[in-house]
């Protein structure tokens, strides 16, 4: 048991996995945009290199930043999300699930924005301060819709851990249609937490160059943007196991081998949707202003989550009460 | 957050071209602005004095890479008229098409950009797609994609055959049909309507006051257009509308260039179906008598001007060069203040600038006849000095 | 907003707009101004582009060779030499050139990399 | 856009400060002095309606320094201002209180042609580059560039 736990914790699929599968869909990400654009798109290696080029290129100190701090910040990004990943259900239930692990993935998901923060502040470079307070500006903004739709399903389905919930909706149907605002509130959360457009605020190119990512390079530069590749699949891994059932199929399959594949391939399928739905947001849309999403995010975000709640409530009662 | 100096520029990656903005931020909001356009003069208006009517021209035509041909036509008109030329229509007509092509492709690169600026880097993508058409045609009728040198004093050098005016006709409706997309998409991407609407608002009297001109100046209703007011080559024969809005804003602006696209479509069109028989162009004497002149030209940016004056020989005497970017500013500078940094560059770009145009080093020695250089020693050598004084001060 | 999803996905569906450049060529239209070339049999040795370049790129040499022109025999005393990276294709050479010896052709320029060749 | 003006209408309001010419169908040209330019713009401003400043074209014609202001309106006219200034003291007011776009062409033309306007809030080096030595004019007909010191004036000997 204990080296199937490493097994599962270190190559399937778990980090290994985890690490490919990021590469795989940042490539889909971009050739999927490239080709809506018109363009080619990158070859399918294409993040792999950039990855080991990025690895091999010279790191660059900005004149009187705390060296320590400014490696950690990445690191600590990364392990954040690669830990969250763990517990997102993948071949059937994730084997660490325990009451309460939907509220540690999404504090885990937080701390890659922490740390450009800190990278941003640790810099002391003026586009990388006004790009660290975007970062969490704006943070403040998605995350109270974003959670309280990731939440309600908790809600409906009695449970904590996201296996449970997975598993629930096996028998009940999928959230995404008992809960379609929470879904969709859910994906645009998702998107303003990668930073991709329109939610590219604290990066935004044109006006403060790459935001916290500034002075960021060499093996900093890779691991962010591995942590951001990764946060990718961690998030559509756990949007997938909320909305829409995760690997769990809606009937039983006699073999368990057979179900254990059948529930792989249903998780591929399923984060290769909402990442379709992502990338085409990406491209068919621009930048917003951080006041604009201040005003969408309150206004309309979080308003039709707490509608959504009150839906939940409502329908909880409903099936309580008969 | 304190008030924080953002640096703008010179090197920066919303802007194409050098200039530098020190702007003073609090928070979000812009609270003063300081500019410098100075790193990409070239001295072409001295240059310009040292050489003659036929080498000068490709000189002018590189003041600005993108209205290359607004140059050569204001500076070609102005001479030709101090010189007292009749230039046959046929290459009024031809002059007419390529300015207007360059005018259309100028747009369509406007409105890539300006989209890029507020990261919607898809209709960027096909805009920059589709202006590769108007590309095409220029290479095919003048043979450089860019700096065409179509223009000469008393005429244009390059003649149409008939079979490129059918292929040229051909390839219209295509382009035509994607305009038409454009504006739909303009007005109805949401991301694109918040980021344009409002933003950079400049009032009809704002707009005189700052002297704003082309597409910045009739997007807030000010009818000014001088292919109608002071009509050159062929535009007083062709049926045309100027574009206006009364918005005022970026978004207003985007309205009137997406408009002035269909329009030019429409010139083209009717210059390529009602092109005069005829020489197209005349031989001009090589010594200009003396005069001066002011002559005028709708560049796509706006109103280009230049300043001629002669002296009974075969050089001006004096050129000056008023580009509509530098006429801009004043409004630029105007309309930042009290604006939010993510506005900058969308404001910054709606005037479409044209830097290398307003600040135009090559340092010509005695007669111009040779460029001084500098050694990579002797210039890193001579920015340290700069610096270290620099520094002191 | 409806424009911008059917455009991306008429875009998904056809082919890519790029030209992968060195795999597939652009097609150079005639009349480009590419490549200037000097057929040197051609030449009388006016001297007249290299007064007309805008760029100074032409610079005329000594050179006494017997050429024909029109079925006349008659010595030049001096030929065009061309810096190509100075050149900047505005094409007055061929265009001032009275025995059409000097042209450009139809084919892109090679680019440079050193100095010394690039400002002679 | 309203009818051309005349140059009878040009000449009634413009005519105390100088001479009044007709050049072209649409351009007329007034001559006055320094001392007058202001008050001529603003009558052009109030009583031709010029709202706009085209130009202000500067020159050295060897003897003394000229500056022309061409304005235009909804008329479609271009009235040209011209006035001369002395080389050995190149000074005048500024008019960019009542024309505002003329503050930055006349930082132009202060920094090309080395001529003071008196009274402009911000009167700063802006086309050449921030190194250029003081004292050098480019436009100015008697400047030179040395042939043999790469950039600007700056001398080799400072080294």
């Amino acid at each position: 048991m204990d080296l199937l736990l490493v097994i599962y914790v270190l190559l399937f699929p778990g980090f290994l996995f985890l690490l490919a599968y990021g590469f795989l869909l940042q490539y889909l990400d971009r050739k999927i945009a490239a080709r809506m654009q018109a363009r080619v798109g990158p070859p399918l290696l294409q993040p792999v290199a950039d990855f080991i080029k990025m690895l091999g290129k010279e790191v660059i100190d900005p004149a009187g930043v705390d060296r320590a701090a400014f490696d950690a910040a990445p690191l600590m990004a990364l392990a954040a999300v690669m830990t969250a990943f763990l517990y997102i259900p993948i071949v059937g239930e994730s084997p660490f699930a325990f009451q309460g692990d939907l509220v540690l993935v999404l504090y885990l998901l937080t701390l890659p924005t922490i740390a450009l923060f800190l990278l941003g502040w640790l810099s002391r470079n003026v586009f990388s301060s006004v790009g660290g307070v975007r970062a969490v500006t704006m943070l403040f903004i998605y995350e109270v819709p974003f959670f309280l739709a990731l939440l309600m399903p908790a809600l409906m389905a009695g449970s904590w851990s996201i296996s449970e919930i997975a598993g629930w909706q096996q028998e009940h149907g999928w959230f995404a249609l008992l809960q379609p605002i929470g879904f969709v509130v859910g994906l645009i959360g998702l998107q303003a937490k990668l930073e991709r457009q329109p939610f590219d605020i604290p990066e935004a190119e044109t006006e403060i160059v790459a935001g916290p990512w500034t002075e960021l390079t060499g093996r900093r530069l890779a691991l962010m943007h591995l942590t951001m590749q990764v946060m990718l699949v961690a998030g559509s891994g756990l949007i997938a196991a909320l909305f829409l059932g995760g690997p769990l199929l809606p009937w039983n399959i006699s073999p368990a081998w057979l179900a254990t594949i059948a529930g792989f391939l249903m998780f591929l399928g399923k984060t290769l949707l909402i990442l379709v739905i992502l990338a085409s947001l990406k491209v068919a849309t621009g930048r917003i202003r951080i006041d604009q999403l201040n005003d969408i995010g309150w206004k309309y975000l979080a308003s039709a989550t707490i509608l959504q709640v009150g839906i939940v409530l409502l329908m909880d009662y409903i099936r309580v009460g008969t | 957050m304190p008030e924080v100096v953002l640096p703008i520029g010179p090197q920066h990656p919303a802007l194409k071209e050098p200039v530098n903005f020190k702007v003073i931020v609090d928070g979000e909001t812009i609270v003063g602005l300081e500019l410098d356009v100075s790193y990409t003069h070239r001295g072409i208006e001295k240059a310009a004095e040292q050489r003659d009517f036929i080498r000068v021209i490709p000189l002018l035509e590189r003041v600005c890479g993108i209205c290359s041909h607004a140059h050569a036509q204001a500076f070609c008109t102005g001479i030709e008229e101090i010189m007292h030329l009749e230039v046959p229509p046929r290459a009024q007509y031809l002059r007419t098409i390529v300015a207007e092509l360059e005018r259309m492709h100028s747009h369509i690169l406007w409105l890539g950009v300006a989209a890029h600026v507020v990261g919607f880097n898809t209709l960027f993508m096909w805009t920059w797609r589709d202006r590769e058409t108007t590309q095409d045609i220029l290479e095919e009728m003048t043979g450089n994609r860019m700096n065409y040198g179509m223009n000469e004093v008393g005429g244009v050098r390059r003649d149409l055959k008939p079979g490129q005016i059918s292929s040229i006709l051909s390839r219209l409706p295509k382009l035509e049909e994607q305009i038409g997309k454009y504006v739909g998409m303009v007005r109805g991407e949401e991301t694109m309507l918040l980021r344009f609407r409002g933003i950079g608002k400049l009032s009809k009297a704002e707009a005189l006051k700052y002297g704003t001109v082309g597409p910045t100046a009739r997007a807030s209703g000010v009818d000014y257009d001088i292919r109608r007011d002071d009509p050159s080559i062929a535009y007083a024969e062709v049926p045309w509308k100027v574009v206006t809005d009364t918005s005022g804003d970026v978004y207003g602006r985007t309205l009137v260039r997406i408009g002035e696209l269909q329009e030019s479509l429409g010139i083209i069109r009717y210059c390529l179906e009602h092109l005069p028989e005829g020489k197209i162009g005349i031989p001009a004497p090589k010594v200009a008598p003396r005069g001066e002149i002011l002559s005028r030209y709708e560049a796509p940016r706006g109103e280009l001007v230049h300043f001629i004056r002669t002296n009974d020989t075969d050089r001006v005497e004096r050129l000056d060069i008023r580009t509509p970017t530098l006429a801009n500013w004043t409004s630029v500078t105007v309309s930042l203040v009290n604006q939010n940094i993510a506005d900058i560059p969308v404001i910054v770009a709606a005037i479409d600038p044209c830097l290398s145009c307003t600040s135009r080093i090559t340092i010509l020695s005695e007669r111009g006849r040779r460029t001084a250089e500098m050694t990579w020693a002797q210039l890193v050598d001579h920015g340290q000095r700069f610096y270290r004084k620099w520094g002191r001060s | 907003m409806s424009g911008v999803l059917r455009e991306m996905l008429e875009n998904l569906c056809s082919k890519p707009f790029t030209i992968l450049y060195p795999k597939e060529k652009v097609p150079i239209p005639k009349g480009f101004r590419g490549k200037i070339a000097v057929v040197d049999e051609k030449c009388i040795g006016c001297s007249r582009c290299a007064r007309v370049c805008p760029a100074e790129c032409i610079t005329m040499i000594p050179d006494n060779t017997e050429i024909e022109v029109k079925g006349k025999k008659i010595v030049r005393k001096k030929r065009p030499v061309v810096k190509f990276f100075r050149c900047i294709r505005c094409g007055l050479c061929e265009q001032y050139c009275p025995s059409e010896a000097i042209i450009m052709k139809c084919e892109l320029s090679e680019s440079g990399t050193d100095k010394e060749v690039l400002v002679q | 856009m309203t009818g051309l003006l005349g140059l009878e209408e040009v000449k009634s309001a413009l005519e105390r400060f100088g001479t009044v010419e007709q050049v072209r169908s649409n351009r007329i040209k007034v001559k006055t002095i320094p001392e007058k330019i202001h008050e001529a713009l603003f009558r052009a401003q109030t009583l031709l309606a010029c709202d706009h400043l085209i130009q202000i074209s500067a020159l050295d014609n060897g003897q003394s320094f000229e500056l022309i202001y061409h304005l235009t309106g909804p008329h479609g006219t271009v009235i040209a201002i011209a006035i001369e200034l002395p080389r050995d003291r190149p000074e005048m007011p500024t008019t960019s209180d009542i024309l505002p776009p003329a503050g930055i062409y006349e930082r132009q033309i202060y920094d090309l042609l080395g001529i003071v306007f008196t009274g402009h809030p911000n009167l700063k080096r802006i086309i050449l580059s921030e190194d250029w030595p003081e004292n050098e004019f480019p436009l100015r007909k008697d400047w030179k560039p040395r042939p043999k010191t790469p950039y600007g004036g700056v001398r080799q000997e400072e080294r």
